[in-house]
């Protein structure tokens, strides 16, 4: 069990160090100049530009950047020229070139917003939509099955930005039938929580429960066919106890992998659902961040999403080891 | 043997349809047989012959929305066709149970051995405390002869050899005492020697428990060490049915020839040549008309005769010396007992 | 996914007569009896060129995909039929505030109009121009992008997952982890980080970039972001073909490593990539409308739907009939994609039956 | 001036009410907005302005006034204030040296008056020396007293990085070698001052220049002047923790989220010419993008009754709004600050009458209805907005009257010319795309080829702002920093700004008679009869030089809440906070 952890946390840290490196670079191929759009509407002056530049010792060399960058995620560090020290501690993560305020804090706010969406959304998605194919499985053939397959269908064809402008227009503004979209931390108004996030999860729920449902439709009716199952009918069981007790438990693992990976790859910011929502989000920020040349916000998001990335296929294999009896950990080589 | 007791199981001209989108799949029509308790009988056929969809139907285990049955089938003298899934469900596991062919992939894979046999028995049990369940469990895998039971009750299937699966699937299936033990093809997934053990197993715990036994096999050998009763099946009917020794000593119908012949025999002449049935078994689609062996069968009285035009009825032997041999064949007894003689006695296993 | 079923041998004796009974395989039935008809070998292919004809929702898509094809190819053709290019403003066509005038926004078959030409699907509020020239040639930039993205990543995808399920050990092991950190990318950032990078170096001296560099470039970046499941469906496939007989015997017939891999291995992999193939077509398709949506895909003057819809949405209450084509045009694509690639993984693998 | 008035707002996600009223037949209305007249503009140099601030008819004092806005402010470190959103509600927790009066009626003039200071500023030799002495009373949120060396420390303050973002009139002005090597960047130990300035005691604080600089009262209206207790200056995190010397102060500020103002009880209005404060809390919720501020400022419930909007609402909504006649009520127009031009490089396209050809061949009613009509533009004729002093109005190029141009006489202009290929610079946003190819589309109708050039948006004014760049056309737009045109024909039109990077003179105009006229006009000390001169001089200009295509001049049109009381648009095209009250 520790060599499976040991070998998995190496491989990641290598993993989050190319991804820095790869951002690194990528932001100093480009026309790279955040300094030149900081000056209002106007263009900056030379001295502007000048201060701005040693500000944010965008003067010094990619490699020394990068270099103090990662010292600073490790130790903190002072950032700017001699005019202007910013303290910024362990782990910095720089700060935002325009306002100067610390990335740490603006992952703070941003944060919770893309966790609530996300983490909201896949309770609907996974519940509803594996609940839908279980059933459709069950009663295949009937007129449910049909309708259900066809209603997973169109949706699963239907793209957020489009849905959600509709479900905003119809549900939220013409009819009021649901609150406006937006972040009320949980801890000061849950109720409010909820309302906020009641669109985001209903669109983005009805999108991906449409395929968790041809999803597990497909694996329930392959785990009906198995032997195990005849013999759970065999030994007298009721029908609800054989779905429920026998073949759910085996048809929820492969389920389970997916649902772990999804949710792992949209911690890191959903971006165009946070747009069609107008949520400050952290894939919100960050698109605003690329656009602006904002190096610091850019990193630490990618960053963080590589981290719930990584994480997740960790927790997944673990997962998959508890749920699934055969498989031990550490000889899962996908 | 106890003759005087009425069969535990009655199976009554049973016919048995299954509707598929490629037409309707006459898999049993016309099949009928008894069983004793404390005796074994042995269904033997090819794939295709019907004897698993048989055991199936006995246990009421089809997809209603799909299946037709006719017929009747009486165990312990209750009428199975027409009983609602619920009232069936209750006979699953007590009276009848049931173990399949490759015992890994019919245990669960995700729960362990202990708890699946403690689940059966609380089905039938529910008033039983779950420490009475665990010590019946353990018990029941001691009785099967699986060595340490209390520390294998807590392990997974795949963690367990082919025989001890096996073994662990007895003795789920026999937790509740069941009057009717159906085994279908228990022993093929395993090799040889473990096969000898299981069937073993199987011919003392018929004993102890003085329960019913259903084999279902392709495979002579297996039949002829364990069974008392021998039930031959081909193309969805009966072909013969007799005791063990009139099945393997005088077999009537060409088909069990054809069964007797491609057997090698250990005591036979090891370099004889073994004759097997040439064709493949009939689609139960469109079976064909008459004897549903008439394709297949070295002697059919084709060209006017009554083999590819009237489907045989089964009928007990005149001439045998014992009653209870019973056999569908048009040829006439007496021409059969000599072919018999001429060309099967001295080939396969029939030596 | 379920694994399909490799097409290699059959257990003997399996029991066919088992409670569900299977489609019984007509080429097994007796030579002797009446058998219907004439039985001759079919390749897997033809087997699932049959079941993909008898399968009618699979006709239906098939339908769609060929009339969104059949207008991409002709699209010039349609334009010279029409008479009216995409970009051609006619401002007397809206009201003082941009809005279509008449019906539905604009729609008109008659040519009493201030353009005198039809426009049997309105024009597009503030620049006047007709939507059905929109759509026609916005038909012909989704199935490019779409299918020449598709294609590109399935390609890397296959020789990526052919050469590390095949050769095994480090490579492998290189392979794999590589795959792990593509995948850690979330995909809009990089592509909205990339894509400026790109243009920069396509730029000629006067940062100007032709329209078709643009669309190359994102379907550069499409496919650098999407091989990465074809590759690891690929490697698992090949690792299970790898132990078969065929391939020993191959090597010892002395078949080098690429003969192996490329003409004994790939073969039999075209069911799982066609299946691949079907799939990510529809997603490419969205995420192409998504780029859009930010601003960062296909710029002007090349008519997109996804753009069409960015700016529909703006005008959902005024001239909703605006945001109904392109919204309706990709959904009937992407719907008709998906039904094919069901159909095509239903046909090649009947295991997993409906 | 920053362009955040984002008048052409495509890209917000419109939502509304009217799925079934588009089937109607839209036969498009008549109707033409009456054209804004010049302002008249009056500076208080002798300090007559009287204090407290006169009272607004039928204010009412208590209740909360929210501002819904699509992101947070930009900067609220007075050095780095250069946004005119910012610039508008700054001036409720930030004082300055000076600051203008406007009353929002018809006819009123807009008053530059002192703020802290007693007068708009004395000068006794031409502009070079300018006094200012701070009224008695001024206090900060704490209490402490609002002293000369606090004005001097923050002017000094904006030389360094944290002014680095903010405006540079002020430093550039006061430091001779600004922006060179021995340039002042910030107070230090052994200079805390920067030169030029000096606090002869703790009442007056003088500034004094090489040259004469008679803009010196409009600069010091810029929140540079903002006073901050030097112990109080936490640098970079002034932003989020800044001291107020307004009517309110800080009381919660989650940034990005929210920031909520609650009354500052050491504010004295008896030392204030313009504030006052009715409302008890200001809430700045900066979730909502122009489009869901529209629809909320239409539904208006709850505390979004006494709301104001900060952007305008998005071209393609406005349609619904005017459908709805109540909402009309509370619905506040009129021009902004903003024009927008196409320039012509003057260094490229050398013939003038192609440069005039390309004026008559622009077809208006097809740009302003790309945009979305004439409730967010008028087609501009001149290079001066019709909200400066000096504006006069005349249109040297005029078009057919179906609006779309006049192309014979660009044909005309251009015979016997082969004209070149343009390139057409703009920057690459959506709206942009849109407008580039009408604005193509109707050029090629007198024959000019011109391709469209996207540029990055966030790079775009630095691009073109480079001497020598390879564009023909650039798109750009431009508002005044402060209410004469000296910041405007003075920035766009003068040869002698021209410098190798970060030009603001897109169409690279360099003519030396131009340049001698525009420094005279600098150096008036009248500055009402300089506003007329300016005037003949932009006609002039397009008469005889047309160096630049004007395009169209920016219109606001946003909602307040039904009980916000005693605003308007004020010069910063925002609502005026320092009068607003809350009806209910």
């Amino acid at each position: 069990m520790l060599r499976f952890f040991v070998k998995r946390a190496l491989l990641a840290v290598l993993t989050l160090f190319a991804i820095s490196v790869t951002v690194f670079v990528l932001f100093f191929m480009g026309p790279a100049d955040p300094a030149a759009s900081m000056c209002g509407s106007k263009a900056c002056t030379m001295a502007q530009h000048e201060q701005i530049v040693k500000s944010l010792e965008l003067d010094k060399s990619p490699v020394t950047q990068y270099a103090s960058y990662m010292r600073g995620v490790f130790v903190g560090r002072e950032i700017g020229s001699d005019s202007l020290k910013i303290k910024c501690e362990a782990p910095c993560l720089g700060v935002n070139f325009r306002t100067y305020e610390p990335v740490k804090d603006i992952i703070g706010r941003t944060l919770p917003i893309t966790f609530s969406i996300v983490l909201g959304a896949a309770v609907v998605y996974v519940l509803f939509g594996t609940a839908l194919g279980m059933i459709s499985a069950i009663w295949r053939g009937s007129i449910f099955d049909r309708l259900a397959a066809g209603t997973a269908l169109t949706f699963a064809s239907t793209q957020i930005f489009f849905l959600g402008s509709l479900i905003l227009l119809i549900f939220v503004y013409k009819t009021g039938w649901l609150p406006r979209p937006q972040y009320i931390s949980p801890s000061t108004d849950f109720f409010g929580w909820i309302g906020g996030m009641l669109t985001p999860w209903i669109a983005l729920g009805l999108i991906n429960s449409a395929s968790y449902s041809r999803f597990s439709r497909a694996q329930m009716i392959e785990t009906l066919g198995e032997d195990y199952i005849r013999t759970a009918r065999a030994k007298g069981l009721g029908m609800r106890a054989v779905y429920f007790r026998h073949a759910l438990r085996a048809a929820i693992t492969p389920i389970v992998t997916i649902a772990g990976i999804d949710i792992g790859g949209q911690l890191g910011g959903v971006a165009i659902t946070e747009t069609t929502f107008s949520l400050p989000g952290m894939g919100k920020t960050a698109l605003g961040a690329v656009v602006s040349q904002n190096l610091p916000i850019v990193m630490a998001v990618v960053l963080f999403g590589a981290v719930f990335i990584v994480l997740s296929n960790v927790i997944v294999d673990m997962l998959y080891a508890v749920i699934d009896p055969r498989v031990k950990l550490g000889s899962s080589g996908r | 043997m106890t003759a005087n007791e009425s069969p535990y199981l009655e199976v009554a001209d049973l016919q048995v349809r299954f509707r598929t989108e490629d037409g309707l799949v006459q898999a049993v029509n016309g099949v009928s047989f008894s069983v004793e308790r404390g005796k074994t009988l042995g269904i033997v056929g090819e794939s295709g012959s019907g004897k698993s969809v048989t055991s199936l139907s006995i246990m009421g285990l089809h997809n209603p929305k799909s299946t037709t049955m006719k017929g009747s089938i009486k165990v312990g003298g209750k009428e199975l066709i027409g009983l609602s899934q619920d009232q069936l469900r209750k006979l699953r596991g007590r009276d009848v149970s049931m173990i399949f062919q490759d015992p890994l992939t019919a245990l669960h894979p995700f729960y362990t051995i202990g708890r699946q046999i403690v689940e059966a028995y609380r089905i039938h049990h529910p008033d039983a405390s779950k420490a009475v369940a665990k010590k019946r469990a353990i018990e029941m895998l001691d009785r099967v002869g699986i060595p340490q039971p209390d520390r294998r009750f807590k392990q997974y299937p795949h963690e367990f050899s082919g025989g001890m699966r096996q073994r662990a699937m007895i003795a789920m299936s026999l937790v509740n005492d069941p009057n009717l033990l159906i085994a279908d093809e228990p022993t093929t997934a395993l090799d040889v020697t473990v096969q000898a053990q299981i069937l073993d197993l199987l011919e003392d715990l018929q004993r102890e428990f003085n329960s019913a036994v259903i084999l279902i096999t392709h495979d002579l050998g297996v039949v002829s060490q364990v069974a008392d009763d021998v039930l031959v099946m081909y193309g969805g009917r009966v072909a013969e049915f007799g005791t063990v020794e009139q099945i393997m000593r005088s077999a009537q119908h060409p088909y069990t020839w054809g069964l007797l012949a491609s057997m090698p025999s250990l005591h036979g002449d090891p370099d004889a040549e073994l004759l097997p049935i040439k064709g493949n078994p009939p689609s139960l689609l469109n079976i064909p008309s008459g004897c549903v062996f008439h394709p297949r069968c070295a002697y059919a009285m084709l060209k006017g005769g009554p083999c590819d035009v009237e489907v045989p009825e089964l009928l007990p032997l005149r001439f045998a010396d014992e009653p209870g041999h019973t056999v569908a064949c048009h040829l006439p007894e007496r021409e059969r007992n000599r072919t018999y003689q001429e060309d099967i006695a001295s080939v396969g296993v029939a030596q | 996914m379920s694994e399909p079923n490799p097409r290699g041998t059959e257990p003997a004796d399996s029991a066919a007569d088992s409670a569900a009974v299977g489609v019984l395989d007509v080429a097994a039935s007796e030579e002797g009896a009446k058998a219907p008809k004439a039985i001759e070998g079919r390749s897997p292919g033809q087997l699932a060129w049959m079941r993909l004809r008898r399968d009618r929702t699979a006709r239906g898509s098939i339908w769609v995909l060929g009339f969104f094809i059949v207008i991409a190819i002709l699209a010039p053709l349609i334009e010279k039929v029409y008479g009216l290019g995409p970009t051609v403003n006619s401002p007397d066509l809206l009201d003082r505030s941009g809005l279509p005038l008449g019906y539905f926004g604009g729609i008109d078959f008659t040519t009493n109009n201030a353009s005198n030409h039809i426009h049997i699907l309105g024009v597009m509020p503030g620049t006047g121009w007709d939507i059905f020239m929109q759509f026609v040639y916005g038909a012909r930039t989704s199935l490019i992008v779409a299918a020449l993205a598709t294609l590109l990543s399935v390609v890397i995808g296959v020789v990526i997952g052919i050469v590390a399920g095949y050769l095994g050990g480090w490579i492998d092991q290189a392979l794999t982890w590589f795959i792990d950190y593509m995948l850690a990318f979330p995909f809009v950032l990089m592509a909205i980080a990339i894509i400026p990078i790109v243009n920069t170096y396509l730029a000629d001296s006067s940062g100007y970039v032709p329209p078709a560099e643009r669309m190359a470039t994102i379907i550069v970046v499409f496919s650098l972001f999407g091989w990465m499941s074809t590759a690891r469906l690929v490697r698992g496939q090949v690792i299970s073909l790898r132990e078969r007989e065929y391939v020993d015997a191959a090597r010892a017939a002395g078949a080098g490593r690429g003969h192996i891999m490329f003409k004994q291995i790939l073969p039999n992999l075209w069911a799982p990539i066609l299946v691949t193939f079907s799939l990510s077509l529809p997603a490419t398709v969205t995420a192409e409308a998504a780029l859009s949506f930010l601003g960062i895909g296909v710029q002007q003057p090349t008519p997109d739907w996804g753009r069409m819809i960015n700016d529909s949405l703006s005008y959902m209450q005024t001239d909703w009939m605006y945001l109904v084509i392109p919204g309706f045009s990709i959904w009937a694509l992407v719907l008709a994609f998906n039904l094919f690639g069901d159909a095509t993984r239903d046909a090649l693998d009947p295991k997993s039956s409906r | 001036m920053r362009k955040t008035v984002k008048a052409l707002a495509f890209g917000a996600l419109a939502v509304g009410v009217a799925l079934s009223a588009a089937c109607t037949k839209n036969t498009g209305d008549s109707g033409t907005n009456k054209q804004a007249e010049a302002q008249k503009f009056i500076v208080d140099y002798k300090g007559e302005t009287v204090t407290p601030a006169p009272e607004i008819e039928g204010a009412k004092s208590g209740g909360t006034m929210t501002v819904v806005q699509e992101a947070d402010f930009e900067h609220l470190d007075p050095s780095q204030i250069y946004v005119s959103n910012a610039l508008n509600y700054s001036q409720l927790f930030y004082r300055t040296l000076t600051t203008y009066i406007e009353t929002g009626k018809e006819g009123d003039p807009t008053k530059l008056v002192g703020d802290l200071a007693t007068n708009a500023g004395e000068t006794t030799d031409g502009g070079k020396t300018w006094k200012y002495t701070l009224r008695d009373g001024l206090k900060y949120e704490d209490g402490s007293p609002i002293l000369s060396k606090d004005i001097a420390y923050t002017v000094s303050r904006a030389f360094g990085p944290l002014g680095a973002q903010g405006p540079q009139f002020i430093q550039a002005a006061l430091d001779a070698n600004y922006g060179k090597d021995g340039g002042y960047t910030g107070p230090t130990a052994d200079k805390p001052y920067a030169p030029g300035i000096s606090t002869p005691d703790d009442k007056t604080i003088i500034f004094s220049f090489a040259t004469p600089h008679l803009e010196v009262p409009y600069l010091v209206a810029f929140p540079t002047t903002a006073p901050i207790p030097a112990a109080k200056d936490t640098k970079e995190k002034y932003e989020r923790e800044f001291v107020s010397s307004g009517p309110y102060k800080r009381k919660e500020y989650v940034a990005g989220t929210k920031l909520v103002l609650e009354k500052n009880p050491n504010w004295d209005p008896k030392t204030d010419p313009l504030r006052h404060q009715y409302v008890d809390q200001w809430v700045f919720d900066m979730t909502a993008d122009p489009k869901a501020q529209t629809d909320r400022l239409t539904a208006a419930t709850g505390p979004d009754a006494a709301a104001v909007m900060m952007d305008n609402v998005p071209p393609n909504s406005i349609p619904t709004v005017k459908g709805n006649a109540e909402l009309m009520k509370r619905v506040f127009t009129g021009p902004n600050q903003y024009v927008y031009y196409l320039n012509i490089n003057t260094t490229r396209v050398t013939d003038v009458d192609v440069r005039r050809a390309l004026n008559y061949a622009l077809d208006r009613d097809a740009y302003i209805k790309a945009l979305g009509g004439p409730d967010v533009a008028d087609p501009a004729t001149t290079i001066q907005s019709p909200v400066l002093p000096s504006y006069k109005k005349f249109d040297v190029y005029p078009s057919l009257p179906d609006g779309h141009g006049d192309v014979e006489k660009a044909k005309k202009l251009l015979e016997g010319k082969t004209v070149p290929k343009l390139t057409f610079c703009t920057s690459n946003t959506t709206a942009n795309q849109n407008v580039a190819a009408v604005l193509v589309e109707s050029f090629k109708r007198a024959g000019f080829e011109i391709t469209p050039k996207f540029i990055e948006r966030s790079a775009y004014y630095t691009t073109i702002g480079v001497k020598g760049v390879d564009c023909d056309l650039m798109s750009s737009a431009w508002g005044q920093d402060y209410p004469d045109s000296n910041s405007v024909l003075g920035v766009l039109m003068d040869g002698t700004k021209i410098v190798a990077e970060g030009n603001n003179n897109y169409s690279y105009f360099n003519e030396s008679t131009i340049n001698d006229k525009l420094k005279t006009l600098r150096e008036m000390q009248d500055r009402g009869a300089a506003a007329a001169l300016y005037g003949d001089l932009d006609e002039q200009i397009m008469k005889d030089f047309a160096p630049v295509v004007p395009l169209r001049y920016g219109r606001n049109f946003t909602i307040a809440g039904p009980n916000v009381g005693g605003t308007f648009l004020n010069q910063y095209s925002q609502f005026n906070a320092t009068s607003s009250y809350v009806k209910s």
